[in-house]
């Protein structure tokens, strides 16, 4: 380790912004969330907490605001005093949005927390040291952390329980912080495979567990760099940029016809999840 | 109400100060006693989080910062004021200052120690602190320069590092008197020792003079550099409420004001424990009064900039979290910040209580809640009224633990700077002779003048 | 203040010593820094000699083959033919018991020595060999055997032998097997800020875009050849 | 940390492979420990058994009985996670929260280890099964057909067979078949509507679905299969999107999604219905006869449904065709449920549905293995004879009805009356707390098994189960196991050739063969490729559907009057997850939010804002819940999607048994539901129970994940919404 590394490696450890940046080559994962078809059922929730060993804390726990799913499913009521919610209600699952520019990233005092070169937001569990400065500036609220010391607590995994942790992904102890990784687990294993074979990962090849288990299909999930993604041509189609935080649909409200929107795009996080607005029939 | 006696002896001032080392008033053992329960019961505390994790601190996910930052923050600002006394009015020649300016270095280092213990309370692995230290280490990486945390770490160190230089080299001749007058024990070997074989020789006078003054003009630079930095652990990041350009003077300016609070407290309390009512005089008291009420001012003015410039801001997340503050569930708190902070120091524009020493004590013990406050103020209503209105906190309330843990760090700094002053000259011995020597040739000088024109008049 | 010169004077040359060695140190990683991922070294900077169910010797099967004395010399076998998981798996694994046998089953010379007795005994009791674990990294560490071997094997033919033995060491010389390389994360990490030719193939777009994240940009010769560091984005082993 | 507790050696044990190991990483003391760890090789591997690499095997899911086929990831030897099976017609490859908690009913620490002889201490004595056999013989000694009982939960496919075989060796006739929350109404409704209980339904082909209470997104018959046909509907066909309107006096998970929700008077159903028709006017015959009374004033005073909705319902099911009218549990759960019902389905004939969105499902060529279905007349029946002591031998699986019968029933103390009780559990829930002799079952991936789903999707399946990995507990049995053993003992002769349930699946599915589309395939390669699909699909045969609309026998009454004593109505809410309890000792159900009201780990009572300000109720206060049989304490919650003459608590929680994870969390409202029944099938009358809330002054904090900003967005753009005129779907991709 010498500070000639340090100088040398500057520029090449910090990714500030996407347009700044040298673009993601081949891959650059990302997301697109049609909230029409959302239901709300929190299948994707549990499937989470199924791939990625996240610890059941329990209802005193839960009460204190400490619990760990990396994937909530937000509910929200329309706002105009009617005696019913005859609209329905509106479900929004939200999960780390692996911001390019994203805040978290640039106030670790360890870079525990760092830009990957496929365009994800990585948490590092064993170089974190627990200060929660990234928590304390992600405007999503995303970030998770180990409040307790969860595997050797009670009841969160007994005997057997155990035998069900996924060995791909490393169990927290306490004091670290941890947020979706869009099932980097997955999603490496699967770029290694590609690249044993000389090729690039298909559309749809690798599926992130909340995808894969979404029942109505809700959540679009691949590569944005590959024009034939299904993720690239839906983010294609509602004109949302990753490197632009005012897009088509803003310019003309309702206008466009358009329904893609990212969440808190004005503080120029520029996410790579994109949400597809609810619909309501005028009809009826 | 007099000031120091122009004719005191010299040999007076060495005894009495000597004499403060030996036997204190009563008093000094009871704050002991009830300093060390209380770090008694922050170790405790802490010892119980270490092994169970923060959660027994009871932060939440969206809320992960508590009183330990504030309290940080806290002390790290009442460091300040040590530097301002020691250095600043050394450099203007301002010779009120010579009598308290040891104490308010002493505080200024103890005060870094505790700021500096926070760190390891706040952090949830602080057996791994050592990743965010920059040093050349196996792994082969470095920590994250970007991060204004460990701009902080840097500034923090340096500035303790340096303010404990200054304490101490300012503190040499006084060892060597201690030295020479103490009968033999481990006292006077540590005092030999720390004395560097001071003679008092010219030559040595003119080193001594040269490196105070370079450390002086150094160290004030750093002092506002830090709170500044400490400024930016908020002011960089993206949160409503923090995010603002004023904040860095904000901060300093409030270091400052709790730093010159707390040195009233402190004098009060030295000035009877260890019998000083000769030296530091009411006179005395009465120039820190009037320069801790204009700098609560100031603070009163920046604090109007903040919100004024959040309301300019357009950003209606700043706002609502402003509002927040004065109207939601921290509401008390804010307003007693507000009262403590701004309202309270305006009894010390009057000349009556400026020299009233209890109205002082309780004056400047509300002043320092207030900054304290301030601190939280500055802290949690953000955690509770971000960005995202799903995550708003419910109930966040501080647990036993954290409340233990801010406790036992205010004993911890009266142990440290109690036993400081026990151990020490809490009052600087050849500063207080030069501040009489001048004086009293001032007096002659004037004196001589009258004489001159009373001849004259014949 | 002459001392109070000196004492500086003298702790600016301790520092300075310090973070020199330290340099030295983490250059040629071979030293424990007292931190706790750190591997416990023993004197000679090797691991602990480990104890095994049955001693297997590494240097009859994998040692150089020797003209005058066969008996004393080794059999030359190829590490991936025992331990044939690690070019297809992210961990090399243990070679099922199954392995062993289907040799030793028609090597009759050997068949009464006591370790192949050892062997039989488990493989007719149906039972696992609990072999130690010799190479442990802390949990959160995830080596892919596959891609370093894909990539210095079978992209760059290099002979299995140096291969293997980077991370390894000369094991067809040893019996049991045991640590010989302090395998910690700034040696590791050494071996990534290294130049290595790399191959336009394998989804590296030719421009090495996907080395952006290495320790060096990737620089493209007169021939065309990149040559690029190892990754060095910390998921690459930590997820 | 590796010593604190979580033993990592265990860990390895099953492992196999330390550099694989889910490790404690980030505690800052996980060391390196060269030598210490043991790595358990194979002793033979199959080629494809590489470490770190995962398997996939194909099996059924058995949380619940919709028979979704699931492909679990097995690696070194455990199962890690289900994933759906994309074979099966059914899911689709999907799978819902419910199915993914399978893992957890299987590694769950409370599951029942030993067969349990509870006749001395209650707390059991451990015995062998050779032991538990001999009991049984030796109890069934000298006891006729019409003394057992066999109280078992919804059942198809050969354990179905087996168990017939059983009963019949006794002549026993008494198989009750009890699901304390199915559909049997609508199925009643059904049949005499359309000919067949359960038809195909496809919303992806509606333009228009109009569903009365049917939570088919959350918990009505097989939610997975229609999530999915419900994102195509949304998307609609060349870009005409689905409309959805939901018609309930307590807003379900698809109410929640619906384009119109409306807040129906509890009861009034099949009167709104039937003002639809009426608003309609293309009704002929007896149909307009019947509905001529219903004139859209009448039926929006009765229905609280304004007139000018039910105009516009009306015009957008004439504008927009196909539709298709769904009638749930909200419509059938009363005293007249299967009037209303049967006013529902003929909405669906007079709109010309029948044939079109609604059609014959395709169904199993061999009866005797089609799924025999549970309801809660059984638990009836059952019941009766309990009461006047006719069994002295009751078995039960699958079923726990101490837990879900209503207390009115007294179903607990009858059951004692039985002499002696036989309860097949995988925990010790409620029921096998009253047991003799608790038998311990195989976990749903631990056993062999096929299943005949009862909602067929599109051509007739079974679905195979297959266990994924050994067995955790050596002393589980498969249901089948037992039941084969149990039958040996009756005519050994017949069933000596089975060395267990496998053999005798295994060879009852090569019997048939050829028509499982294995014509001249050799066993062993036919079966396992049966076995790598998971499913067997087959020609099932259909039959068609009466479309003719009748409007015989169809009297509705008049919405019942407010009661004095008890003036709400308690609807017992179905949540998607926990349904009728049998899951709610898996963790991750407990620990999901309810969709509609965050809550977790607890039940609540749902009431409407206003009705709350009535009551001077705010969140958080612990209520009183009281009907004529009995009371519960709940906290409340104010859920604005509700009747204002309505509260709602869900069901599942308030387990008095069934281990750490539901012992002690939440109410049971199956306890003081009223036992009223349907006038026609007998069923449980869930929705009809009237009760009273009274404070108790006692507050809580509810656990909940939604924040003090509850619902609001504060302006924010975080979940807005447009209006169809303002999307143009033929855009998207």
């Amino acid at each position: 380790m010498s500070v000639t590394t340090l100088l040398e490696g500057w520029s090449d450890w910090r990714h500030e912004h996407p347009i700044n940046d040298q673009p993601h080559n081949p891959y650059k994962w990302a997301m697109s969330i049609d909230l029409d078809a959302c239901t709300g059922c929190n299948a994707c929730s549990v499937a989470c907490y199924a791939e990625n060993n996240l610890p059941v804390v329990g209802k005193e726990k839960y009460a204190h605001g400490q619990v760990m799913h990396w994937l909530r499913i937000e509910r929200y009521w329309d706002e105009d005093g009617r005696e019913f919610p005859d609209q329905g209600a509106r479900f929004l699952p939200m999960m780390c949005q692996q911001c390019e520019a994203a805040p978290c990233e640039t106030v670790c005092p360890v870079g525990a927390t760092n830009h990957t070169p496929d365009g994800l937001n990585s948490q590092i569990y064993n170089r974190c040291i627990g200060s929660r400065y990234c928590s304390a500036n992600c405007p999503f609220k995303v970030r998770y952390f180990n409040w307790y010391d969860y595997p050797t607590t009670d009841n969160v995994w007994p005997a057997e329980m155990n035998q069900q942790l996924n060995p791909d992904v490393t169990v927290r102890g306490k004091g670290v912080m941890e947020k979706c990784t869009f099932c980097v687990q997955r999603l490496r294993e699967a770029e290694s495979n590609a690249k044993s074979q000389g090729r690039v990962v298909r559309d749809g090849e690798v599926q992130t567990a909340c995808q894969q288990v979404c029942l109505p299909g809700a959540i679009t999930f691949g590569n944005l760099v590959d024009p034939e993604s299904k993720v690239h041509k839906k983010w294609q189609a509602q004109q949302v940029e990753l490197a632009k935080d005012v897009q088509a649909k803003d310019k003309e409200e309702g206008g466009s016809k358009l329904r893609g929107y990212r969440i808190l795009e004005e503080l120029r996080p520029y996410p790579s999840v994109m949400y597809l607005e609810r619909v309501r029939d005028s009809a009826i | 109400m007099k000031d120091i006696r122009e004719d005191i002896a010299w040999a007076k001032i060495n005894k009495d100060v000597l004499h403060s080392l030996e036997n204190p008033r009563k008093m000094f053992w009871v704050m002991l006693v009830v300093a060390i329960a209380m770090v008694g019961v922050g170790v405790g505390c802490e010892a119980y989080q270490y092994i169970t994790g923060m959660g027994v601190a009871n932060m939440d996910n969206p809320h992960v910062w508590g009183l330990y930052i504030a309290s940080f923050i806290f002390w790290i600002g009442m460091s300040h004021s040590g530097t301002l006394l020691s250095a600043i009015l050394h450099l203007m020649h301002a010779d009120w200052r010579k009598p308290i300016y040891r104490f308010a270095e002493a505080m200024t280092t103890f005060s870094l120690m505790t700021a500096g213990l926070f760190v390891f309370v706040h952090l949830g692995r602080a057996w791994q602190v050592y990743y965010a230290i920059p040093y050349p280490n196996e792994r082969g990486i470095w920590p994250n320069f970007q991060s204004p945390l460990l701009w902080d770490a840097m500034a923090i160190f340096t500035y303790l590092s340096s303010s404990i230089l200054f304490l101490y080299v300012g503190m040499i001749p006084d060892l060597a008197i201690c030295r020479d007058n103490m009968n033999p024990g481990w006292r006077k070997k540590l005092y030999t020792a720390l004395a560097l074989g001071w003679e008092g020789t010219d030559r040595q006078w003119r080193n001594f003079r040269v490196t105070y003054l370079t450390i002086a003009c150094f160290l004030i630079p750093l002092a506002v550099s830090v709170h500044s930095i400490v400024a930016s652990d908020f002011a960089m990041s993206q949160q409503p409420g923090w995010h603002i350009t004023s904040f860095p003077p904000y901060f300093v300016a409030g270091a400052l004001y709790s730093g010159c609070a707390a040195i009233i407290t402190l004098f009060i309390i030295l000035r009877y424990v260890f019998r000083f009512e000769e030296y530091m005089t009411l006179p005395i008291l009465k120039k820190i009064v009037r320069l801790t009420f204009a700098i609560s001012m100031v603070w009163t003015y920046l604090n109007m900039i903040e919100m004024a410039s959040v309301w300019y801001g357009h950003d209606p997340v700043a706002k609502d979290t402003l509002l927040e503050r004065m109207y939601g569930p921290y509401a008390p708190f804010w307003w007693s910040m507000i009262f403590c902070g701004s309202i309270v120091p305006l009894i010390m524009a009057f000349k009556r209580f400026q020299t009233n020493i209890p109205v002082m004590f309780v004056v400047s013990l509300l002043l320092n809640l207030g900054m304290w406050l301030e601190r939280w103020m500055i802290v949690s209503p953000t955690f509770a009224h971000g960005y995202y209105p799903w995550t708003w906190d419910h109930d966040q309330w501080p647990s036993f633990v954290q409340w233990g843990i801010v406790f036992g760090s205010f004993g911890w700094f009266t142990l440290l700077f109690m036993g400081f002053c026990k151990l020490f000259p809490s009052v600087s011995m050849y500063e207080v002779k030069e501040m009489v020597y001048h004086r009293s040739l001032a007096t002659k000088a004037a004196a001589g003048k009258l004489e001159a024109a009373g001849k004259g008049a014949h | 203040m002459h001392r109070f010169l000196r004492l500086s004077v003298l702790l600016m040359g301790l520092f300075a010593a310090m973070s020199g060695y330290a340099v030295d140190a983490a250059q040629s990683a071979s030293i424990v820094w007292g931190e706790t991922t750190m591997p416990p070294v023993t004197a000679d900077g090797q691991g602990p000699a480990i104890e095994q169910p049955i001693e297997f010797p590494h240097f009859r099967h994998a040692g150089d083959a020797n003209k005058d004395h066969p008996e004393k010399g080794g059999m030359e076998i190829n590490c991936m033919y025992c331990h044939t998981y690690a070019r297809r798996s992210a961990v090399a694994g243990i070679p099922p018991l199954q392995k062993c046998i289907g040799c030793h089953q028609s090597i009759e010379s050997v068949r009464e020595s006591p370790r192949i007795k050892k062997l039989f005994e488990y493989w007719d009791a149906k039972k696992a060999i609990p072999w130690k674990k010799v190479h442990d990294v802390p949990d959160y560490v995830r080596f892919n055997h596959e891609r370093h071997i894909k990539r210095f094997i079978f992209q760059q033919n290099r002979p299995f032998q140096e291969a293997c033995g980077y991370c390894h060491g000369n094991v067809k010389e040893l019996t049991v097997g045991r640590r010989l390389k302090a395998i910690s994360m700034g040696w590791c990490v050494d071996c990534h800020k290294k130049d290595h030719p790399v191959t336009a193939e394998g989804g590296t777009s030719a421009d090495g875009q996907a080395y952006w994240y290495a320790y060096k940009k990737p620089t493209v010769s007169a021939s065309g050849v990149v040559t690029a560091n190892g990754p060095n984005d910390c998921w690459m082993c930590h997820k | 940390m590796m010593d604190s507790g979580f033993d990592r050696r265990d860990f390895l044990k099953v492992l196999g492979w330390g550099g694989t190991t889910a490790a404690l990483g980030g505690c800052g003391f996980t060391s390196m420990e060269d030598g210490k760890e043991t790595v358990v090789s194979y002793v033979e591997a199959k080629d494809y058994m590489i470490p770190s690499i995962s398997v996939y095997y194909n099996s059924t899911c058995t949380q619940c009985d919709m028979g979704c086929s699931i492909s679990g990831r097995v690696r070194e030897g455990r199962v890690l996670k289900l994933e759906g099976n994309p074979e099966s017609a059914i899911n689709r490859g999907k799978l819902c929260g419910l199915g993914q908690a399978g893992v957890q009913h299987h590694y769950n620490p409370d599951r029942v280890r030993e067969p349990l002889l509870r006749t001395g201490s209650k707390s059991g004595e451990t015995i062998t099964w050779e032991k538990a056999y001999g009991l049984i013989a030796e109890k069934l000694n000298g006891v006729s057909g019409e003394e057992i009982a066999f109280l078992t939960g919804g059942m198809s496919g050969h354990l179905k067979v087996l168990m017939g075989n059983y009963l019949d060796s006794f002549g026993c006739k008494n198989h009750f078949v009890y699901e304390a929350i199915a559909p049997a109404v609508v199925r009643a409704a059904n049949k005499k509507s359309y000919g067949v209980e359960m038809p195909r339904i496809s919303i992806n082909k509606a333009k228009v679905v109009l569903s009365f209470g049917a939570d088919f997104l959350g918990s009505w018959v097989s939610p997975v299969h229609f999530s999915q046909q419900y994102a195509q509907f949304r998307k609609g066909v060349n870009g005409q999107r689905g409309v959805l309107i939901q018609v309930e006096s307590k807003m379900t998970l698809t109410g929640a999604n619906a384009d119109r929700w409306l807040a129906v008077r509890p009861g009034t159903e099949g009167i709104l219905a039937l003002g639809i028709i009426n608003a309609l006017g293309t009704a002929t015959g007896d149909v307009a006869a019947a509905v001529k009374g219903y004139d859209k004033v009448r039926v929006s005073k009765d229905t609280g449904v304004s007139a000018e909705q039910i105009d516009k319902i009306a015009a957008l099911l004439k504008a927009r065709t196909p539709s298709l009218v769904l009638v749930g549990s909200a419509a059938e759960g009363y005293a007249h449920g299967s009037q209303n019902a049967a006013a529902i389905n003929l909405l669906n004939q007079v709109l010309g549905n029948v044939g079109k969105t609604v059609e014959a499902a395709a169904s199993v060529p061999f009866p005797q293995m089609a799924p025999a279905l549970g309801n809660t007349a059984a638990l009836q029946g059952l019941n009766k004879g309990l009461a006047e002591g006719k069994f002295k031998v009751l078995f039960n699986y699958a079923a726990n009805p101490v837990f879900t019968a209503p207390a009115a029933m007294k179903f607990k103390d009858n059951m004692a009356k039985a002499g002696f009780k036989v309860v097949f559990a995988h925990y010790l829930d409620e029921t096998a707390l009253q047991a003799d002799l608790v038998l311990p079952l195989d976990s749903g991936l631990e056993d062999w098994g096929s299943h005949v789903p009862e909602y067929m999707a599109e051509g007739a399946q079974i679905n195979i189960q297959q266990p994924l990995m050994e067995k955790i507990h050596a002393n589980t049995r498969g249901m089948g196991d037992i039941l084969l053993s149990l039958v040996k003992q009756r005519r050994s002769e017949d069933y000596k050739k089975y060395a267990d349930y496998y053999a005798y699946l295994r060879d009852a599915l090569l019997k048939n063969k050829d028509a499982f589309g294995g014509k001249g395939i050799d066993d062993d390669v036919f079966w396992d490729d049966t076995l790598s699909k998971g499913i067997v699909k087959l020609a099932g045969s259909t039959g068609a559907l009466s479309a003719k609309a009748s409007a015989a026998g169809l009297t509705l009454p008049a919405p019942a009057a407010i009661d004095a004593q008890f003036p709400l109505q308690l609807i017992p809410s179905v949540n998607h997850s926990l349904r009728d309890g049998r899951n709610t000792n898996q963790p991750w159900l407990q620990e999901s939010p309810d969709p509609l009201t965050t809550i977790v780990w607890d039940s609540w009572v749902e009431i409407h804002p206003k009705k709350a300000a009535e009551l001077g109720i705010a969140e958080g206060d612990i209520v009183e819940i009281t009907s004529k049989n009995g009371s519960i304490k709940v906290q409340a919650y104010l859920f604005p999607g509700i009747h204002p003459d309505v509260i709602s608590v869900p069901l599942g929680r308030g387990h008095e048994a069934m281990g750490r994870y539901a012992k002690d969390y939440g109410v049971n409202p199956f306890l003081i539901l009223d036992a009223i029944f349907d006038k026609e099938t007998g069923e449980l009358a869930m929705h009809e129970t009237r009760v009273k809330v009274s404070k108790t002054g006692q507050k809580v904090i509810v656990v909940k994940d939604e924040g003090p900003a509850g619902g609001r967005q504060m302006g924010k753009k975080i979940a807005p919404r447009l209006p169809t005129d303002k999307v143009d779907f033929s855009k998207e991709v």
